[in-house]
């Protein structure tokens, strides 16, 4: 089944050179997905000696759908993002190749198969990362160097288990696990999370994502930042509940609360950076740095909850962050810029756009009734009924980071869409109907799932059953933790539905013939009449008192980082270079070079 | 049935103008020396709050133009601004001698000097300047008439405002001034 | 004036040491603590450097100006003070009421910058090189500059502005106040009204 | 259909209840702030006059939809918190009272509570005035500092009972005491949070006049300033009920209700009346110091009790 | 024209913020100031021009309306001006009256500047006191001159009348009634701990160039500077008593809150001084007919010490019943404007009101 959805996609790689195709040959497969999954066949693929075998399971179901869902839309949001750019062809080759590989991961059933899915997405990602031609800042190359050091992680990893167990299915590391020593345990679990954390951008490893997930083309960063990082997720669960939870007791403990707690700072701080940022993309970027930090977090606590609250923030991450990324991506195709402190008042002039990026930022917020509170009580109540202390401090953390996520989500929405309407934007219209109708869709997904989280429990609790929890409950639209309370979310979500149309139809029934509506110049100035050139709309650096409340703790980090890492790497970005010459074959052939001497020499260091 | 209605009309005329005339928000604008009066009239001594008057920051919120002393052309700019961007009903106060008819600045090159060809005044208060008392007993007067339904300068201005704004282009030269949408 | 130590030497020497240095200048002690000087237009600057950096008159408290009509000019007065003597200078000049220019001094002293705009703006005097916003006071103004002797403000007054008429009836307010606030008027108040 | 008019009617006298008790508070408030003053103040219905004035106003002016809405979010955000806190103890004398107090937990409302503010904040940035925008930034900037000492607080109070609901947290409190003896290092971290909550001074900065005019509500007037005070009302009682029961096993009658609530706002209330107010940076760091000290010595507290 | 990058706020005219009327255009990026301009002429009724018109006495009741908050040291300044040109004798119990009635007027200003000074850092109630406690003040005044806040008592040639009877016993009652208060007000606003933290290191003048600069009044003594027009150049009967400075150095807007609180004490310390030491005698060297009173030609420039700083006079006149030139120059004129714009620039938005009122900016004196 899987390997015909593959072969499906692999048909179209060529001929493909327009976004149409794209769209057509992912929806297609979306369709083709969605109508034909029931079974859970296992394709093998057999090369010489190596046993490629790809398959569904429960568990990579929900990914695969969620992957399959979201792009097929942004798909047709490429259609309208991209007409008009150059290079089209190549861009969309290399953004269908990484939807492709992606679905190749979410299938792979061995370790081969996934690394090699696995490198096809970063170079492909890769290659769209610098498609604008010049890698400015070295993204590129800082985001190549990183996802190298991952691979070759995973890479050894991989090639560690094979010469332990003799197998590169995965099924197989998960029994075979317990039964190894000590040393082998931690070093495979580490080699492994660091492989998985390059990519789901994990504190020390996240410099790379700001700007790449920033200077990509808007369609994929939806993609990059929403499914992308995603998959570093899908891996990390695997090796948290089906591998770690195996291992000594003590081990466990120290992964988890480690994971937990880098995953907790990640969040602060990606959310403290996000607050300061003076760029759209640049904002969402950190943000999504922040979320995947609660996605960390909650798999790392690794109870049924958290583990359900990440699985389901991982996905309602994709929809909310698409939404986003896709609203800025049309706001910089009809405005020409992203910047929060230059755009503003596009909210009469993109209307749509605005309300699918208000209801993302409102579920991104994690405020009720829509989805994304779902997925943060989940998580809140997984950390604050947990046994262990250590968590209820790191709920603080997260706290924290879910409550600086109000300033940055209304900094967005404030520079971009609201604030004084200057002439300068007056050319702006609404994006077209391809690049809205995706958005909008979405953003009722949203709602939606608000109203029913169950919809999206179902498909998790299977695949959490898969990866070896049992009797996952749950609920059409109940929330419950084990101590037995209860949110219902039908209930909440009627309230704050009819309140809100009360209080709507209230405000807009009184006095509705003497109400009227003025232009934003005509505002309270102290009785003084602003001169044309004159700046009413605040949006310089919005949150310069915050900033200094928080500049210790940004100043310490900021040097920790510039002075001391960010100045190794750079010296290391110089030398790497020499070897490293940007061109996607080049690494691809020192991978393989790579893979073949392991191959070689590691079973004698290994035995 | 008409009485009923006639009944029903004089109840709800009563209860707005009790609400009306109890909570008189007045903007912080001080125009002239007469500022110096309303601290006095605001705190301990006099605390005006004690009839629902209150002062407001902005001029969406204010329902009393409090005019404290003589006009400068350049504040006379200012004060139509804010008394145009007021919310209906709105009324205006206007103290001191000088508002009336320019007071000892009569012969000034700057000042105004009278203020009801510029803006309509509900209630003129004089004396220079009023003492915190006299302030009352003018705002004291404004309810009553808010209470009959008397006190409707905003009317007036809305249905003269040609009259109103040819008097005050005559004296402010440069008018780059929003058009009043009320 | 009531107890005043009327020993004026050391304004004396302020005097001595001004004529030392500008031989042109005539100066004189006008009363204890104060000391006048006047100085031709173009000495005025160096006069000012000169007090301000050897003499020690700091501070300039104020520019003043005076519009002699009938003789055909301005006088400018700067008036400085010295904090450690304590001792007031009035230095003043003449310049020509046609086409009037001083010399710039907001250089020397920044808050100079305020009176110039002022003078500017109320007497029509330019200063060369003087960087300032134009309007002070006044807004929009396209009449002659006010403090001048010949802008007439009454007249002025009459063609720009509404006057409200004296009233007729010359009647006592406070009885009408009185009378609707129902309030008791005193006895002893009864007989300063003039309704009788 | 019985349940939703139940909700309906329970809702409505909730909510009716809620503001004719929050405006009277908002009126008690200024007339014991004009004593401290030294002042006789106005009366203590002031505030509804005030409301029904703003009402009946003829005209509004606004500046864009979300301007227009943005009171409409503040009073989802207050109205739904009320109803999902249990205004009396079970068995109070109003059985209809219970509205949605079994359907959700706190932290549903902890985020509940920041619903209106955020929807404010959107219809405040509609309008453009500087002012406003930045006492938006100041309040959201001020929103992280004391909501910070406000859910440790609430953790350690949930930690140390073993539930999350209010209702749990009051049967708790029915068995074991006042979490306000139980938990003192909670109740006192939650008392310097309080601070913070209710925008007295010194954390007022959000709306100070004399440098932002009257900050966020600039550009409202008529009925949005109605409304958003209406919906401020409110808010203030349900916060105040909210408190009451976490930490004084809420009240079985209306008198104590009263009572209480009172107790408590006045903690805020005093303090503000005696004190100047901290700019943003001040008071974000005074959050983050005492206020979270106390909690984590609550948390510890909790934990290990 | 290209839209700036900094964002305009308007502090005025209408705003609560303001001292007076006048605006303060800030050019803000964040909440920083990054350029500020002041503009006046809100106020501007053109006085120095309705001076000509009018004849010496006449004049009067202009002079006083120049400062509101403090009408006093004008009428003191223009009665000694004019005193200087025409070389008219005053008696000595008129001074003595004047230099009563000049500190209560600092006592009454000082209570106002409380108000202005905690309001603007939102702290309320010490306004509501200190206004409150300024009518008793203002008390003092009516039964003393008959009107509330313009005066119009000190007369060329002494005072308008004198004493009332049981005045004396009055004011040191109000006296000891203001001093009980300034405990509390301690307790309210000095060791407010708040406060102090709000003040302190805010509103920074540097004390090399204060005088270059213009700085006159409480902010230079703050600076470290001491300065005082009744010490320096004494008026009236300053010389013959014993007061002291208010002293500080930090220079920002504690260290001027300091000093008007320490003067305030001493104020009310003169007032009983000149309560115990008055002489009897006349208080009014009468003037002719003011409609054919005729100065000598001349002119004077005097100066006095208001609440607010320094209050300086330059009369002219040229010989007839009119004064040629009264040329008045008030403290704010250089605080409000060059000083402020300099000073506001790197400051923080929720300072300006509390920068200003420590300067005790007033624009009525700037634009006369």
């Amino acid at each position: 089944m899987g390997g015909a959805i593959l072969a499906y996609l692999a048909k179209r790689i060529t001929p493909m050179l327009s976004s149409i195709v794209s769209f057509l040959a992912i929806s297609s497969a979306a369709v083709v997905f969605f109508t034909m999954t029931s079974s859970t066949d296992v394709v093998t693929v057999s090369v010489r000696n190596f046993t490629l075998q790809f398959g569904l399971n429960a568990y990579s179901w929900v990914f695969a759908a969620m992957v399959m869902g979201i792009s097929a839309l942004v798909s047709l949001y490429n259609i309208a993002y991209m007409s008009g750019k150059d290079r089209l062809g190549y861009f969309n080759l290399n953004f269908t190749l990484a939807i492709m590989s992606m679905m190749g991961i979410v299938f792979a059933n061995d370790w081969i198969s996934f690394f090699i899915f696995w490198e096809i997405m970063t170079w492909s990602s890769f290659l769209i990362v610098v498609y604008n031609g010049i890698d400015e800042g070295k993204i590129g190359t800082k985001y190549m160097i990183f996802s190298a050091v991952g691979g070759y992680a995973m890479l050894m990893a991989i090639v560690i288990t094979n010469s332990q167990i003799d197998s590169f299915l995965i099924a197989d590391l998960i029994n075979a696990y317990p039964t190894f020593g000590h040393g082998m345990q931690a070093m495979i679990g580490i080699l492994f999370l660091i492989g998985f954390s390059v990519k789901a951008a994990v504190m020390p490893l996240h410099v790379w994502a700001p700007r790449a997930y920033s200077d990509s083309p808007m369609s994929f960063t939806a993609i990059f930042s929403g499914l992308l990082s995603k998959m570093g997720i899908f891996g990390m669960a695997i090796m948290f509940i089906s591998v770690f939870s195996k291992a000594s007791i003590g081990d466990t403990f120290i992964y988890s609360q480690v994971i937990a707690w880098l995953g907790g700072v990640t969040a602060v701080m990606a959310t403290f950076y996000a607050v300061i940022q003076k760029d759209a993309k640049r904002l969402l970027a950190y943000s999504s740095i922040a979320q995947l930090g609660y996605i960390v977090t909650g798999l790392a606590i690794g109870t049924k909850l958290s583990v359900m609250s990440a699985l389901f923030l991982a996905v309602i991450h994709a929809l909310y962050k698409g939404i986003l990324f896709m609203a800025v991506g049309a706001v910089e195709r009809q405005a020409g810029s992203t910047n929060l402190e230059q755009l503003g008042a596009l909210i009469r002039k993109m209307p749509w756009t605005f309300f699918s990026a208000l209801i993302a930022a409102i579920a991104l917020a994690g405020i009720p009734p829509l989805g994304g509170f779902v997925g943060k009580w989940m998580l809140y109540e997984s950390m604050i009924t947990s046994t262990n202390p250590s968590h209820l401090f790191l709920v603080i953390l997260i706290f924290l980071s879910s409550t600086a996520a109000f300033l940055y989500v209304y900094r967005l929405l404030f520079g971009l869409f609201l604030g004084q309407e200057e002439p300068e934007w007056d050319h702006v219209k609404e994006a077209p109907a391809p690049m809205v109708i995706p958005m909008v869709l979405m953003a009722l997904t949203l709602i939606l799932l608000g109203y029913a989280p169950g919809l999206l429990f179902e498909p998790i609790a299977n695949g959490m059953e898969f990866l070896g929890f049992e009797n996952v409950g749950w609920q059409m639209s109940s929330l419950s933790n084990i101590w037995g309370d209860t949110v219902d979310m039908q209930y909440v979500w009627g309230s704050v539905v009819t309140l809100f149309v009360l209080g709507a139809i209230f405000i807009t029934i009184k006095n509705r013939k003497s109400t009227r509506y003025v232009t934003t110049k005509d505002i309270h100035t102290s009785g003084e009449i602003p001169e044309a050139h004159e700046n009413l709309t605040y949006a310089v650096d919005f949150y310069k008192p915050f900033e200094r409340a928080i500049e210790p703790v940004m100043r310490k980090t900021m040097d920790f980082y510039y002075n001391h890492f960010g100045n190794g790497l750079e010296s290391l970005f110089g030398f790497v270079r020499k070897i490293y010459t940007g061109n996607g074959q080049t690494y691809a052939m020192y991978v393989v070079i790579f893979l073949v001497i392991l191959l070689l020499i590691g079973e004698q260091i290994f035995k | 049935m008409d009485t009923n209605d006639k009944g029903v009309r004089k109840i709800v005329d009563m209860i707005t103008g009790f609400a009306r005339s109890n909570s008189l928000f007045m903007l912080a604008y001080g125009t002239g020396c007469g500022d110096i009066e309303i601290p006095p009239a605001m705190t301990s001594r006099y605390d005006w709050e004690r009839f629902g008057y209150r002062k407001m920051a902005t001029p969406r919120q204010a329902d009393v133009l409090l005019i404290s002393g003589y006009l400068a052309t350049k504040t006379l700019k200012r004060v139509i601004r804010s008394y145009e961007q007021m919310q209906e009903p709105k009324y205006v106060v206007a103290f001191g001698s000088c508002t009336i008819n320019g007071g000892m600045y009569w012969d000034s090159y700057n000042t105004i000097k009278m203020l009801d060809h510029y803006i309509p005044v509900d209630v003129y208060i004089n004396g220079c300047m009023p003492r915190p008392e006299a302030v009352m007993s003018g705002l004291f007067d404004l309810q009553e008439q808010i209470k009959k339904g008397e006190a409707n300068g905003a009317q007036k201005y809305r249905e003269n405002l040609e009259w109103y704004r040819g008097n005050q282009k005559k004296v402010i030269k440069n008018w780059v001034m929003p058009e009043y949408n009320w | 004036m009531t107890t005043e130590n009327n020993n004026l030497e050391r304004e004396e020497a302020v005097v001595v040491a001004l004529k030392a240095t500008f031989p042109d200048l005539t100066a004189r002690v006008k009363r204890i603590r104060r000391v006048e000087a006047s100085v031709s237009k173009a000495l005025t600057p160096s006069v000012l450097v000169h007090a301000k950096n050897v003499l020690g008159y700091k501070a300039l408290s104020h520019i003043s100006c005076v519009d002699w009509i009938e003789d055909e000019h301005f006088e400018l007065v700067y008036i400085l003070w010295n904090p450690d003597e304590k001792i007031q200078l009035l230095i003043k000049t003449l310049i020509s009421r046609e086409n009037a220019t001083m010399e710039n001094i907001d250089t020397i002293w920044r808050q100079a910058n305020t009176y110039q705009r002022e003078m500017r703006e109320m007497f029509g005097i330019e200063f060369p090189g003087f960087v300032g916003a134009k309007e002070f006071l006044l807004e929009d103004w396209d009449d002659m500059p006010p403090m001048r002797r010949d802008f007439d403000t009454k007249e002025f007054v009459k063609e720009a502005f509404f006057l409200r008429p004296g009233r007729e009836d010359a009647k006592d307010v406070r009885d009408t106040i009185a009378k609707r606030s129902k309030e008791e008027i005193p006895e002893f108040a009864k007989k300063y009204s003039r309704e009788k | 259909m019985e349940d939703i008019l139940k909700l309906l009617g329970g809702a409505a006298a909730t909510m009716l209840l809620a503001f004719v008790v929050g405006a009277t508070y908002g009126g008690l408030v200024r007339k014991i702030i004009a004593r401290t003053q030294n002042r006789v103040g106005p009366p203590w219905y002031q505030n509804f006059v005030d409301i029904s004035k703003l009402y009946m106003k003829d005209t509004a002016v606004h500046h864009g939809v979300m301007q227009h809405i943005g009171p409409a979010f503040a009073i989802t955000a207050s109205v739904t918190v009320l109803m999902f806190v249990p205004v009396l103890r079970e068995g109070g004398w109003f059985p209809w009272f219970e509205n949605l107090n079994f359907k959700g937990d706190i932290i549903f409302l902890i985020y509940m509570m920041v619903f209106g503010s955020l929807g404010m904040a959107l219809g405040i940035g509609q309008t453009g005035n500087p002012n406003a925008s930045i006492g938006v930034s100041r309040g959201l900037s001020m929103m992280v500092g004391y909501e910070i000492p406000f859910v440790l607080s609430l953790v350690s109070v949930m930690v140390q009972t073993h539930t999350t609901s209010i209702t749990g947290l009051m049967e708790w409190q029915t068995q074991n005491g006042w979490l306000m003896f139980e938990a003192p290092f909670a109740f006192i971290t939650m008392l310097l949070a309080i601070l913070g909550m209710f925008h007295y001074a010194p954390f007022d900065i959000a709306h100070a006049p004399s440098e932002i005019a009257s900050g966020p509500p600039s550009e409202f007037g008529g009925k949005y300033l109605a409304m958003m005070m209406t919906s401020g009302s409110i808010f203030a009682f349900a916060k105040l009920v909210f408190l009451v029961d976490v930490f004084m096993n809420g009240a079985s009658n209306l008198v104590m209700l009263v009572v209480k609530t009172l107790l408590l706002y006045m903690v805020p209330v005093l303090y503000g009346a005696v004190s100047p107010r901290y700019r943003t940076e001040q008071a974000i760091r005074y959050l983050w110091g005492w206020p979270v000290f106390f909690g984590i010595i609550a948390l510890i507290y909790s934990i290990y009790i | 024209m290209k839209r700036e990058k900094a964002t305009t706020l308007y502090l005025g005219p209408q705003h609560p913020g303001i001292t007076g009327n006048m605006m303060v255009k800030l050019k803000v990026e964040g909440d920083t100031i990054v350029n500020s301009t002041t503009h006046v002429g809100y106020l501007h009724r053109g006085f120095e021009k309705l001076m000509e018109r009018r004849n010496w006495l006449q004049s009067f009741t202009i002079v006083c309306r120049i400062c509101v908050p403090e009408p006093d040291p004008n009428e003191e300044n223009y009665a000694r001006a004019v005193e200087e040109i025409e070389g008219r004798e005053v008696p000595e119990r008129a001074q003595w009256i004047r230099t009563l009635v000049l500190e209560l007027a600092r006592i009454g200003t000082y209570l106002l500047w409380f108000a202005g000074q905690s309001g603007s850092a939102g702290l309320y109630t010490m306004g509501q006191w200190s206004i409150g406690d300024r009518d008793y003040v203002l008390d003092l005044f009516e039964e003393l001159t008959g009107g509330r806040v313009y005066h119009m008592y000190i007369w060329p040639g002494g005072v308008r009348r004198d004493l009332p009877e049981g005045f004396e016993a009055k004011v040191l009652q109000t006296m000891d009634y203001l001093e009980k208060r300034l405990i509390q007000y301690d307790k309210l606003m000095f060791d407010n701990t708040i406060f102090q933290k709000r003040a302190m290191g805010v509103g920074w003048i540097d004390p090399e160039k204060a005088i270059e600069w213009g700085v006159v009044g409480a902010p230079l003594r703050a600076a470290g500077i001491a300065s005082d027009v009744r010490k320096d150049d004494p008026y009236e009967v300053y010389d013959q008593l014993d007061f002291e400075m208010g002293h500080a150095t930090t220079s920002d807007v504690w260290g001027r809150a300091q000093v008007r609180r320490f003067e305030l004490e001493q104020s009310i310390n003169l007032v009983r001084q000149i309560i115990e030491k008055m002489p009897k005698g006349e208080y009014y060297n009468r003037i002719p007919n003011p409609m054919k009173w005729v100065v000598p030609a001349g002119d004077a420039y005097v100066k006095t010490e208001s609440a607010r700083g320094e209050f300086g006079y330059y009369v002219v006149s040229d010989g007839t019943n009119k004064p040629r030139r009264v040329h008045i120059k008030g403290p704010a004129y250089v605080h409000a404007m060059t000083l402020l714009e300099d000073m506001l620039k790197g400051a923080n938005v929720s300072d300006v009101s509390f920068i200003m009122n420590s300067l005790g900016t007033c624009p009525p004196e700037i634009e006369r």
